[in-house]
């Protein structure tokens, strides 16, 4: 690598560099950032990526459509179960199957489910990475009744393999209405205390607000999409723009802020949640009866051309491209994820802050270290 | 004035957010039953799995040592990153006629994902997921499992 | 705009322009030359409004390499996919369009990482994952000498 | 064997039972200290009491650090639904014991470019800063190492060196997070250090003294905390954020700020020179406690209300140790609650909150005391 090796003693702006990452608690994961200061003010962040780099898309070119599934699953492994879901839909897409009902709703429970458990997790690292450290205790205490019901429909809890092209792997558990509905009567009561704890707390307020604030033409050059476009006022939801599964008979609100500083970033999060709530109160009751899964033949064979396909995950959209050549194998995937493209602005947002504020913006960003390393 | 007034509103405020959020966690401190440890290893012998766990891959025998395991290897060929091997053998049967039998189900524990297509996939429904997931030993070729246990049998009555 | 309005968009910019009825999206063929121009007229002309890059793929068709733009309209929220391919193996050189949008400074770097595409004029053309020792891994003639099997 | 001598003529000069001795322990180091005259000279007396009191010290010290430091996890795991150390001895008693036996055993790593003098001295003023403060303590009545006649001021003078024994070990580190921790430790302890004193001087006025003796004594009719009205109580909560923010705890921990400096000031520390500074975090939290504890609430002195009633008789029942512990350890859950309550504070914003609101309130609070103890309006 060509590095720019800047000598600390020749340098006339007498660059004090410090070393974020690679083991580092705030970089929630492997990654380096190589910051520049002048006293505590930010000059320069460089991030370094790589080191979780797997090849995912090389190894999709050798693998069938059936098996891109689980390779998936490990690029956000906070989103898993969208992941999956955007590989399906483009997929069925190019086969033009229609997807019965069930499948559909099926699909978009676990996908709010998905969504809330991230944000919980996100709300809690936020939290940890601020200073607070009982936040994440509390945030993953309640998502673990999350990944409990995964667990029981789909026998994984963070890595979950449920979607496959046609539909879903296995049905939903009998237990899954009863315990989703305990779930939301107890997030609902504990949210309050989210609040109380993080949202109103006068020093979370000084943490945050007026922080990294990134305005609208910059979100969209920037390409950040996800709640954290949204706090800038970026309308960008896929589920709005684009419905896919059940999301066209859905009500919800797009949760959109002007402000665009590190607070709305986290505050988008967290409304996002109750609109989760919502969507998940509209369809828990009326999951339609039916086949949980198409019929498919066992050898997948794209017809050739190219396929682009969207979700939202709870970071932003995730994009999908397939060049398929009619295999079963597909010739070239590309994933437009979320993050990557949200790494972009970090520079931008944290220059002229201190190093205190890198820690709260690049948290409010809510990275997921291996959607950006795939 | 204004001033002074907004100084003093702001600590009001601050100070209530900050109590605000102590009575949350202090509430917390003095209610023992919202702890949600589990104390693991005491626990075993009453711990439930989920019942769709995934521990590991299994290939269920019947009391009479038998399996539903036919050999045909589409478990092999799902499997996308090569955890599972399945080596057969070709034995004359009773009626003269060559009959190929599974010889070794060879799952490699330490390369599974758990994605489930092998489960999934086969058509005999030979295999299975179970609930077991203590799977820490010392020597990674511990990880390397013969699914089908020795002498064990094609059941009767399952296509071949 | 819809499919027709959008190809006949793009016949008004540049008649050379090889318009393509797309499975989803109008795909626009360009060769390499014409990129920037395309790309900024595409960003700024109002009727079009591509302010939204959602990614670059770069891609390797055996014998050309080509890299392929999602542009989305946030105001229209319609789509268009540009192509650009060339025969240059050793030295594929693109024009640069992260002074256009800001987010194709990182996906050009990707795609230079991992299949050896060049963009002129980028600000900061260096390997994003791997060292410079490395190959080009997405690139279908890439052999890995190092692959460990178990 | 020579101090038996003392407490034998003390029990035997004793009307009461035996456990009178936990109300008033006057009268049994002042036999001891007649013991020990008698037997030898006044020089080697004087040096005997030394190495008792310094022996005495150094268990207080171990037992109280090795107690905190698992009162902390536990409270920690209660306030976050968790259960907290339960595995060595019932409910993981023994837990701190354990790591400190760990700690004592690992390795020394040596740092190559470190200054090895300053970074193997560090650590030691941090705890003989911490030992001089403990000195100046009143536990009960007549258990004071010495009662000096600026206790306050000596504490408060004795506990600012503490900030040169981090910046020491921040600067010798020679590591670039271990330097940004210790300047951030050295701003915010000098700023901080005006408001302790303040708010302490708020009391002062009240008690007339600086004797922490007299001031305790000065509480037998009322808390000072009741006595001074609400310019007490603002200056005791400021004592206790100021206090908290010295000790460099809490939402205060910038100095170590483990999500932005992974440890700050102690980065390179490895073994037992890590574990002096992690127990001088947890003594500096006990001293701030037990200074609040014996200006603001009285000390050893029980809950007393007005003159002799029936009330104050039911308090004076329970031993004066019992008092000053039990508020001492009230007043570190608090600070405990602190800091696993709040978000941390940016360096600027810390100093935003001493300099322009901490510092004001306390000045004006310390002439609205000083008024009120002029025209006699205290109780």
């Amino acid at each position: 690598m060509e590095e720019k090796v800047k000598d600390i003693d020749t340098d006339e702006q007498q660059e004090y560099i410090i070393n974020i990452g690679p083991q580092h608690p705030s970089t929630h994961g492997v990654m380096r950032l190589v910051v520049s200061l002048k006293g505590e003010t930010v000059k320069n962040v460089e991030p370094h990526l790589g080191y979780i780099h797997r090849g995912i898309e090389k190894m999709c070119e050798s693998l069938t459509y059936q098996q891109i599934i689980h390779l998936t699953d490990r690029m956000d492994y906070l989103a898993a179960h969208m992941n999956n879901e955007v590989v399906c839909l483009a997929v069925e897409k190019a086969l033009e199957i229609e997807i019965p009902d069930r499948v559909k709703v099926i699909r978009t429970l676990m996908s709010e489910l998905t969504r809330i458990q991230s944000h919980e997790l996100f709300w809690a690292s936020y939290g940890m990475d601020l200073g607070g450290q009982t936040c994440y205790f509390y945030g993953l205490r309640d998502r673990e009744m999350v990944l409990d019901i995964f667990e029981e429909t789909t026998g994984g809890r963070m890595i979950v393999s449920y979607n496959c092209p046609g539909g879903v792997m296995y049905d939903l558990h009998p237990n899954f209405q009863k315990r989703v509905k305990e779930f939301l009567k107890h997030f609902r009561k504990v949210l309050p205390e989210y609040d109380d704890i993080l949202t109103n707390n006068v020093i979370f307020h000084e943490r945050t607000v007026g922080i990294g604030p990134l305005s609208l033409n910059e979100a969209i050059s920037y390409g950040i999409t996800g709640p954290s476009g949204r706090a800038s006022g970026f309308s960008c939801d896929v589920r709005k723009h684009e419905p896919y599964s059940a999301y066209d008979r859905v009500k919800f609100n797009e949760v959109l802020y002007a402000e665009g500083d590190a607070f709305h970033r986290y505050l988008a999060r967290v409304e996002e949640m109750r609109e989760s709530m919502n969507i998940i109160d509209q369809l828990i009751d009326n999951i339609p009866e039916g086949p949980y899964a198409v019929k498919m033949k066992p050898v997948i064979r794209l017809p050739e051309g190219e396929y682009y396909q969207r979700v939202e995950t709870p970071r932003g959209e995730l994009g999908v491209f397939i060049i398929s050549d009619g295999n079963k194998t597909p010739y070239r995937v590309h994933f437009r994820t979320p993050n990557f493209a949200n790494l972009s602005v970090l520079n931008h947002l944290v220059k002229g802050f201190k190093i205190a504020d890198l820690i709260s913006i690049f948290g409010s960003l809510d990275f997921v270290i291996p959607d950006i390393d795939r | 004035m204004r001033s002074i007034i907004n100084y003093l509103k702001d600590i009001f405020l601050g100070v209530r957010s900050l109590l605000k959020g102590m009575k949350v966690t202090s509430r917390y401190f003095w209610s023992p039953r919202s702890i949600v440890t589990e104390k693991y290893p005491e626990n075993r012998k009453t711990l439930v799995m989920l019942e769709r766990s995934k521990g590991e891959v299994i290939m269920p025998h019947n009391d009479k040592n038998e399996h539903h395991c036919t050999g045909c290897g589409i478990c092999q060929i799902n499997c996308p990153n090569g955890s599972i091997e399945v080596i057969s053998k070709i034995i004359d049967t009773e009626d003269g006629k060559k009959k190929k039998i599974i010889d070794k189900h060879i799952y490699k524990l330490g390369q599974c994902t758990f994605c489930g297509l092998c489960v999934k996939t086969c058509p005999s429904n030979a295999l299975a997921f179970s609930t077991k997931f203590e799977h820490a030993v010392f020597n990674k070729a511990l990880l390397i499992k013969v699914l089908n246990k020795p002498g064990s049998q094609l059941m009767k009555g399952v296509e071949q | 705009m819809d499919k027709i309005q959008l190809a006949e968009f793009f016949k008004s910019l540049d008649s050379d322009l090889e318009v393509k009825e797309g499975k989803q999206y109008t795909e626009v063929t360009v060769p390499p030359s014409k990129i920037h121009s395309l790309a900024s007229q595409l960003r700024e002309k109002e009727e079009a409004l591509f302010d939204f890059l959602d990614c670059i793929t770069g891609v390797d068709y055996g014998h050309d390499l080509g890299v392929i733009y999602h542009l989305r309209s946030t105001k229209y929220q319609h789509m268009v996919v540009i192509k650009s391919r060339t025969a240059d193996r050793e030295n594929p050189l693109f024009d640069s369009v992260s002074d256009i949008w800001e987010t194709a400074n990182l996906h050009e770097r990707e795609a230079f990482d991992l299949l050896g595409i060049k963009f002129a004029n980028h600000p900061d053309l260096r390997r994003l994952f791997l060292n410079s020792s490395w190959g080009f891994p997405l690139r279908k003639d890439y052999v890995d000498n190092d692959m460990i099997t178990w | 064997m020579l101090t038996s001598f003392g407490i034998i003529n003390y029990l035997s000069a004793q009307s009461g039972p035996w456990w009178r001795v936990f109300y008033d322990f006057t009268s049994l180091t002042k036999n001891i200290d007649a013991g020990l005259h008698n037997a030898m000279s006044p020089f080697w007396t004087t040096v005997t009491e030394m190495v008792i009191v310094g022996i005495l010290f150094l268990l207080f010290y171990a037992v109280i650090g090795l107690f905190l430091v698992y009162a902390e996890r536990k409270v920690c795991a209660f306030i976050q639904n968790r259960l907290g150390p339960n595995r060595l001895g019932p409910f993981g008693i023994f837990q701190t014991v354990a790591d400190l036996i760990k700690l004592l055993f690992k390795e020394l790593i040596p740092i190559k470019n470190a200054d090895h003098f300053l970074f193997n001295l560090a650590p030691y003023i941090v705890i003989i800063v911490n030992f001089m403060v403990l000195a100046a303590i009143p536990y009960a009545l007549g258990l004071h190492a010495v009662d000096l006649n600026i206790g306050i001021f000596y504490v408060i003078a004795v506990s600012s060196m503490s900030v040169i024994g981090v910046l020491l070990a921040g600067w010798s580190s020679n590591s670039k997070y271990s330097l940004l921790g210790a300047m951030r430790s050295g701003a915010q302890i000098v700023s901080y250090e005006l408001s302790v004193g303040l708010a302490l001087a708020t009391v002062v006025i009240l008690a007339g003294s600086m004797q922490l003796s007299v001031i305790v004594e000065g509480q037998r009719t009322g808390w000072f905390i009741f006595k001074g009205h609400i310019p007490a109580v603002i200056a005791f909560v400021i004592y206790i954020i100021a206090g908290t923010a010295e000790t460099n705890r809490g939402p205060f921990d910038l100095a170590e700020a483990e999500s932005e400096l992974t440890a700050g000031y102690h980065t390179e520390y490895s073994g037992i020179k890590f574990a002096f500074f992690y127990l001088a975090e947890f003594i500096n939290m006990f001293i701030v406690a037990s200074i609040a504890a014996t200006i603001f609430l009285g000390g050893w002195m029980p809950l007393h209300f007005g003159a002799d009633n029936g009330f104050n008789r039911i308090m004076d029942f329970i031993p004066p140790v019992i008092w000053f512990f039990a508020k001492t350890f009230f007043l570190i859950w608090v600070i405990m609650l602190f800091k696993w309550t709040f978000p941390r504070l940016r360096i600027d914003q810390l100093l935003t909150l001493e300099w322009k609101y901490l510092l004001p309130i306390n000045i004006v609070n310390l002439l609205i005391m000083a008024f009120i103890v002029l025209m006699g309006w205290h109780f």
